[in-house]
């Protein structure tokens, strides 16, 4: 329980700085610590699989992405945020309304842990096309990333 | 066995396909493999009417494969007598409209391609026997039409007038870009109304195979609107008042080719749809809205015969003419007897062939005078002998002289709506059939008749070449239908039989 | 020998001269075989009849459900036995005569003009055989359609192709009756024939409606204004197809359908004032005519009406018979009067005079014509018309009677004006270098005019074949018919020939006539009412029912031009959309 | 700990991230903010396969990751693009979509 409770904590914490801070290079190092933190909330969640791709994969990749693409864009300093009252009402109304979904829906408390070995032997076998349609997605993306980005004189 | 009925409707598939990859600059290339598919076709549908068996009656030829099977939608074809006629009508008409636009020269491989694609939707909408295939036949065969209009159409300048003066000033009105987006939109539209009823049969009987559909059950209620949607879904093909504004407009402005083929054969798979689908698979509403389908139809054809005659252009004479033959058709389906339905399907038969041959020979005369007023035409009988008497022909099978596939249609539909007790529907057709011979002659007159041709017509030439193979390919046929129409009525008349006893059970 | 011969053999004429253009081309050669197969045509109907054999074959034409609702064939009987004899017989004479009247006209034209001439007398052959009224019908539109075709056959002349296409207005709106008629008899009995017993009022139904078909294909008043247009065919169709066959081709159709008629008493009462009227005013209007053609056309007119009439007195012998006779006198008459439009080149009578000198042989046919369509004692018109006006008498239809006895002194009288004006007194201009006619134009006129004169002598065996009874015996009302003729030939002698009693006049009147007061209610009702009625639905159509359509269209992009602003460019907006979408789908889950 | 309290902690990460978009002005904090949304929607997948007692959830999880990662290198490559063309980053600048 506490160990949820602390990560949630960070987890929290570390989004609303990322949103919140106005130099963008500080906000993407607090996003990659909300990422951390919801590595730790599946380690709680006895999903040690999951934290690692967390980490590994998604904070690594997700957060040397930002910073390149910070530093390739140039950005001006941002100007203020603007619209906050209405954006935070617009978000309180969704949380309400995700809230009250959430609540009226059954809880559970007792859970179980996923082997590792299930869950790839689920990706390989049931969701195989899934897997292989994904893998055509990313390459895609890759290439339209390239295709995107590049220097017409290039 | 051969496959026919799969030959017929791939054959121009596998034709467009092919002239993808054909240089566009190879002209005699484009039209030889576009011969090639008409003659395939041509060729499948008169082996469909030597293998069909009378006697038997029904649906036979049939070929049956899954397409997906979870929504029991099949690739299901199949042939029955009307079936059989309608084919050896787009059979010929593709064959006379590949020869009559010969001499094409813009981006005609594009043409090719767009007009064999638009044939295969029409052979497929005639002999599927699964809803959904057929109604994605049908979209195969109506979407083409924007392209080939927008692109090869030719334009005509509507004056500003009447209630909606503001609106003619705005719009493009006669322009091929106008007349093809009406065409498409108001087709589609319709084409809206018939999902909607299909999915309502689908709902209630749980299929879309036209055979199970048959024996279904439906509710009366459901039959009551399903009904009326099919007719003006299918009907705005055809026609039907008052959405056959279409019409005038988008066949003035299309190309030679493609209005033979829309008028001759398109505007049949409207009429085609109301009877085989709306009428024969929801009897109650049939009956129930019959006199409606009839009247309508009876406005139809003196409505459309007058438009005829208070036009100037002979495009639009010619497709007023359409609206008012395709009248009769849906005035045969409406009189739910074997001789209107007999007549009706014979008439769509005979429409088709004269249309053709009558848009055939109007692009003929287009082509070399660059000029469709027929009052500023005069005495071309003597440059054009040959359209001359072809005209003549088509004209006189469209006001119904006997031996002339026309006659036969008229009169039968004419017996028919007698026999359904409307003495007025009888007596309109036959004072429509009078007022078609007034401004047919009068059209005649106008262009070939007279002195000389004006100075500026006297380099004209009469027909050349592939253009006589049209010409002399519809007029045989209308003679040889109108004179033994024993030819086409024994299929059709075995289909009837069929079909009759399903609506008035 | 059957009666397949006569259909098959002139369709295949056709065929041949419609298909192989060479052999069209050649014109006279064409012109040659064609006439040689209406000969032979004729050589056939005279043994057919000789033979006296019936033939009944049926092929069944259309069907339904698999049982035949019409068939087409050949019905060989006394009826159409000597029908057959008439058509033949005019058609293989005009086509003889043609090769000489149209030897000057281009050899292209010419073998066109053989061809029509061809399927002419298979469309009147097969309507003269057809075993039921369908067959009727369809030829009877197929010799509407010949008669279009020769009508326009010069048709490059804008006033042929006018008078072509007038007639087959006006006939083809006849035929809107005609068609309805078969319609209801089908109707009533499941078939064409016209032998069934029909109940009262269906056969006056179907008689009343068959006769209005009549009245325009037999030029009765109202609907006779195409007749007199039709003359700008040539001179022999003229005699062929607008005097002698197609024309009578209703008069034979009420023969045919005489069960039919029969059953309907009103309307053979009608059918005999119409009759009557056609021919009284036909007959005044042919006095006051400048124009052979157009009198003969006239005199065509009225005497179809005394035939009409004729029939209309319950009685089928004399109609028919006088149908026979006019055959044969006016075909006679036209021809001849298509000689001396050869020898002088002109129509116009008043610039005729003093022929007989130039061309005696055509001015002798001509005369003996004239005695006969006058119904001068002996020749072939008296028997018939006063075998007719007795059947009028008997019947007591008195105001048709007086009528007809009226128009047959006005025949005689117009006839003679036309003998006089054209033959006797001095030669004017254009006669001075007027000639006789060729061998190949006299031979057919003096064969034709053995009929003309003799064909009433054999009244006689010609009902008797029919079924019917015929003994000529002298009686009042053919006295004072006789009278009448006698009269009128005398009067217009005095008048036209002596120059005497030139009171004889009646200028008011014959402008009326002149002007062609019926023609104009047509044309009338033609410009000022069908015409701009149609244009009405034609503006209706293209700015009412196809505005709507054009509004509606209007409507999508209008509404399209105000929706297109709600798209703001900005991401910021579409998230904020997705944050309704999501709280709605909250709040129906809330409800739920 | 319970479903619904992960689920809670999902759903202000989510509010968290959408609160970004809707007020961050440059478009890289746009996509960032996405991340975080993402990022929320994933918590949620995992926490479903852990007390449904299913794989399916976790496998799911990891498709979405590798999803965003495609989103995230298609979105900054747009973000570059639009900054080379624009000469700004800002998310109230480019007006090409308006009607």
């Amino acid at each position: 329980m506490i160990p949820f409770a602390v990560a949630s904590l960070v987890l929290l914490g570390s989004g609303v700085m990322a949103v919140r801070t106005r130099d963008l290079v500080h906000a993407v190092l607090w996003l990659g610590l909300a990422l951390v933190a919801t590595a730790g909330i599946y380690v709680t969640m006895d999903a040690g699989f999951m934290a690692a791709i967390q980490v590994l994969l998604y904070t690594g990749g997700i957060v040397t992405l930002m910073l390149f693409a910070v530093m390739l864009a140039r950005p001006d300093a941002e100007a203020a945020p603007n619209g906050q009252l209405r954006a935070a009402l617009a978000v309180a109304a969704v949380f309400a309304g995700v809230v009250s979904v959430v609540l009226r829906s059954p809880d559970a408390t007792t859970g179980a842990h996923i082997e590792t070995q299930v869950l790839g032997a689920v990706i390989l076998n049931q969701l195989a096309l899934p897997f292989e349609v994904l893998s055509a997605l990313l390459l895609v993306a890759m290439i339209g990333a390239i295709v995107l980005a590049r220097k017409k004189d290039a | 066995m051969i496959p026919w009925l799969s030959i017929i409707v791939l054959s121009p598939l596998v034709a467009a396909t092919v002239l993808l990859f054909v240089p566009a600059a190879s002209r005699a290339v484009t039209r030889i493999v576009s011969l090639a598919a008409s003659l395939v076709s041509l060729a499948g549908s008169l082996a469909v009417a030597y293998a069909y068996n009378i006697a038997e009656g029904g649906y036979q030829l049939r070929e049956t494969h899954v397409l997906i099977g979870a929504l029991g939608i099949r690739y299901d074809v199949a042939v029955d007598g009307w079936g059989v006629a309608l084919l050896l009508l787009t059979g010929i008409t593709l064959f006379a409209g590949v020869f009559a636009t010969w001499t094409l020269e813009d981006r005609d491989k594009d043409f090719y391609i767009l007009l064999l694609t638009l044939v295969a939707g029409v052979f497929g909408v005639f002999v599927s026997l699964d809803l959904f295939v057929l109604f994605l036949f049908y979209e195969i065969a109506v979407l083409p039409m924007y392209l080939l209009i927008g692109i090869w159409g030719s334009t005509k300048k509507v004056e500003a007038s009447g209630p909606f003066a503001f609106l003619y000033r705005k719009m493009d009105v006669g322009g091929r870009e106008y007349a093809a987006m009406k065409l498409t939109l108001m087709l589609l539209i319709g084409s809206a109304f018939i999902l909607v009823g299909i999915l309502a049969m689908r709902q209630e009987a749980g299929t879309f195979d036209m055979l199970a559909l048959g024996n279904a059950h439906f509710s009366r209620s459901m039959q009551m609107w399903a009904f009326p949607a099919l007719w003006l879904g299918f009907g705005t093909l055809a026609g039907v008042f008052p959405f056959h504004t279409w019409s005038p407009d988008g066949h003035a402005a299309a190309p030679t080719a493609v209005s033979m083929l829309h008028a001759g054969v398109l505007m049949k798979l409207g009429a085609f749809g109301v009877m085989r689908i709306g009428m024969v698979l929801l009897p109650e509403g049939a009956q129930a809205w019959a006199v409606v389908v009839g009247g309508v139809a009876v406005i139809n054809i003196v409505y459309g015969a007058l438009g005829a005659m208070s036009q100037k252009d002979l495009k639009y004479v010619v497709a007023y003419s359409s609206v008012s033959h395709m009248g009769v058709v849906m005035l045969g389906a409406a009189t739910l007897t074997v001789n209107g339905w007999n007549g009706a399907i014979f008439q769509m038969v005979a429409h088709g062939l004269m249309t053709g041959l009558f848009f055939a020979l109007v692009g003929l005369i287009y082509n070399r005078a660059h000029d469709r007023e027929i009052f500023r035409m005069g005495g071309f009988a003597s440059v054009m002998p040959g359209v001359a008497v072809f005209f003549t022909i088509a004209g006189l099978s469209s006001l119904g002289m006997p031996g002339l596939a026309g006659f036969v249609a008229e009169f039968l539909v004419f017996l028919g709506a007698w026999e359904a007790g409307q003495w007025v529907w009888a007596l309109a057709g036959i004072v429509g059939a009078w007022v078609t011979a007034i401004y047919v002659l009068r059209a005649v007159r106008a262009i070939f008749w007279g002195e000389g041709p004006p100075e500026r017509y006297h380099h004209l030439s009469d027909a050349k070449g592939p253009e006589w193979v049209a010409l002399i390919t519809l007029g045989a046929c209308l003679i040889a239908f109108g004179s033994c129409p024993r030819l086409v009525l024994d299929y059709i008349d075995v289909a009837t039989n069929t079909y009759l006893p399903m609506v008035l059970k | 020998m059957s009666a397949a011969l006569l259909l098959a053999l002139p369709i295949a004429m056709f065929a041949l001269l419609a298909v192989c253009w060479p052999l069209r081309h050649t014109g006279r050669f064409a012109g040659m075989l064609s006439a040689a197969v209406a000969v032979a045509c004729f050589g056939i109907a005279v043994a057919l009849f000789a033979s006296g054999r019936s033939e009944l074959y049926e092929y069944p034409w259309l069907v339904r459900s698999g049982h035949v609702i019409a068939s087409v064939g050949w019905r060989l009987d006394p009826t159409s036995a000597s029908m057959l004899i008439v058509v033949t017989a005019v058609a293989a004479c005009v086509q003889i005569y043609s090769l000489g009247y149209l030897s000057h006209e281009p050899p292209k034209d010419l073998g066109r003009y053989f061809a029509w001439q061809s399927l002419f007398i298979f469309a009147m052959v097969g309507l003269v055989v057809a075993p039921n009224l369908l067959q009727l019908v369809g030829c009877w539109e197929l010799v509407g359609l010949c008669s279009y075709l020769l009508i326009g056959y010069w048709w490059r002349k804008p006033s042929a192709g006018k008078a072509a296409v007038k007639a087959v207005w006006v006939t083809r709106f006849a035929d809107i009756g005609l068609m309805t008629g078969i319609v209801v008899l089908y109707g009533a009995t499941g078939g064409f024939a016209w032998d069934h017993v029909l109940a009262p009022q269906v056969a006056t139904a179907v008689a009343a409606l068959l006769f209005v078909g009549v009245m325009g294909k037999s030029a009765q008043m109202p609907l006779h204004v195409w007749l007199p247009d039709a003359m700008e065919g040539p001179t022999p169709v003229s005699a062929l197809l607008h005097a002698a066959t197609m024309v009578a081709a209703g008069v034979y159709l009420v023969v045919r359908a005489w069960p039919i008629f029969h059953a309907a008493p009103d309307v053979l009462v009608v059918m005999s004032w119409v009759g009557g009227v056609t021919a009284f005013t036909a007959a005044c209007i042919a006095l006051v005519q400048t124009d052979i053609k157009k009198v003969l056309a006239y005199s065509t007119c009225s005497q179809l009406g005394y035939m009409i009439a004729g029939l209309g007195s319950g009685e089928m012998l004399g109609g028919y018979l006088h149908l026979t006779t006019h055959a044969f006198f006016k075909a006679l008459l036209f021809l001849a009067a298509g000689s001396v439009i050869h020898a002088t080149g002109t129509n116009d009578i008043r610039e005729m005079g003093g022929l007989w000198r130039k061309a005696p042989w055509t001015a002798g046919l001509f005369g003996a014509g004239t005695l006969a369509l006058a119904g001068i004692p002996g020749f072939a018109g008296f028997f018939s018309k006063d075998l007719l006006l007795e059947e009028l008498f008997e019947a007591g239809r008195y105001g048709p009677l007086v009528l007809c006895l009226a128009g047959a002194g006005l025949t005689a009288f117009y006839m003679t004006r036309v003998m006089c004006l054209v033959f006797s007194g001095e030669q004017k201009e254009r006669v001075h270098h007027a000639h006789e006619s060729p061998f190949v134009m006299l031979a057919p006129m003096l064969f034709l005019s053995v009929p003309a004169v003799a064909a009433g002598w054999f009244a006689g065996p010609f009902a008797e074949r029919l079924g019917l009874e015929y003994h000529f015996s002298v009686t009042p009302v053919g006295g004072i018919a006789t009278i009448f003729a006698l009269g009128g030939v005398g009067l217009g002698v005095a008048r036209y020939g002596i120059g005497q009693l030139t009171w004889l006049a009646w200028p008011a009147a014959a402008t009326f006539l002149a002007s062609a007061p019926v023609d104009r209610l047509w044309a009338a009702a033609w410009r000022q009412g069908l015409l701009p009625f149609a244009r009405a639905a034609g503006w209706f159509d293209r700015y009412v029912v196809d505005g709507l359509i054009n509004l509606s269209g209007w409507v999508a992009l209008e509404g399209g031009e105000r929706l297109r602003l709600l798209q703001t460019g900005k991401v910021r907006d579409y998230v904020y959309a997705a944050v309704v979408g999501v709280v709605l789908l909250a709040a129906w889950g809330a409800m739920q | 700990m319970t479903l619904h309290a992960v689920l809670i902690v999902a759903a202000l990460m989510f509010c968290i991230g959408l609160f970004g978009v809707l007020t961050r002005r440059s478009l890289v904090s746009v996509v960032l903010s996405v991340e975080l949304m993402a990022n929320a929607a994933n918590i949620n997948l995992v926490a479903f396969s852990r007390f449904g007692n299913h794989p399916w959830g976790q496998a799911m999880a990891l498709f979405a990751i590798a999803l965003t990662v495609a989103e995230v290198v298609v979105g900054l490559a747009l973000v570059i693009l639009i900054a080379r063309t624009h000469g700004s980053t800002d998310a109230d600048v480019p007006s090409a979509l308006k009607g």
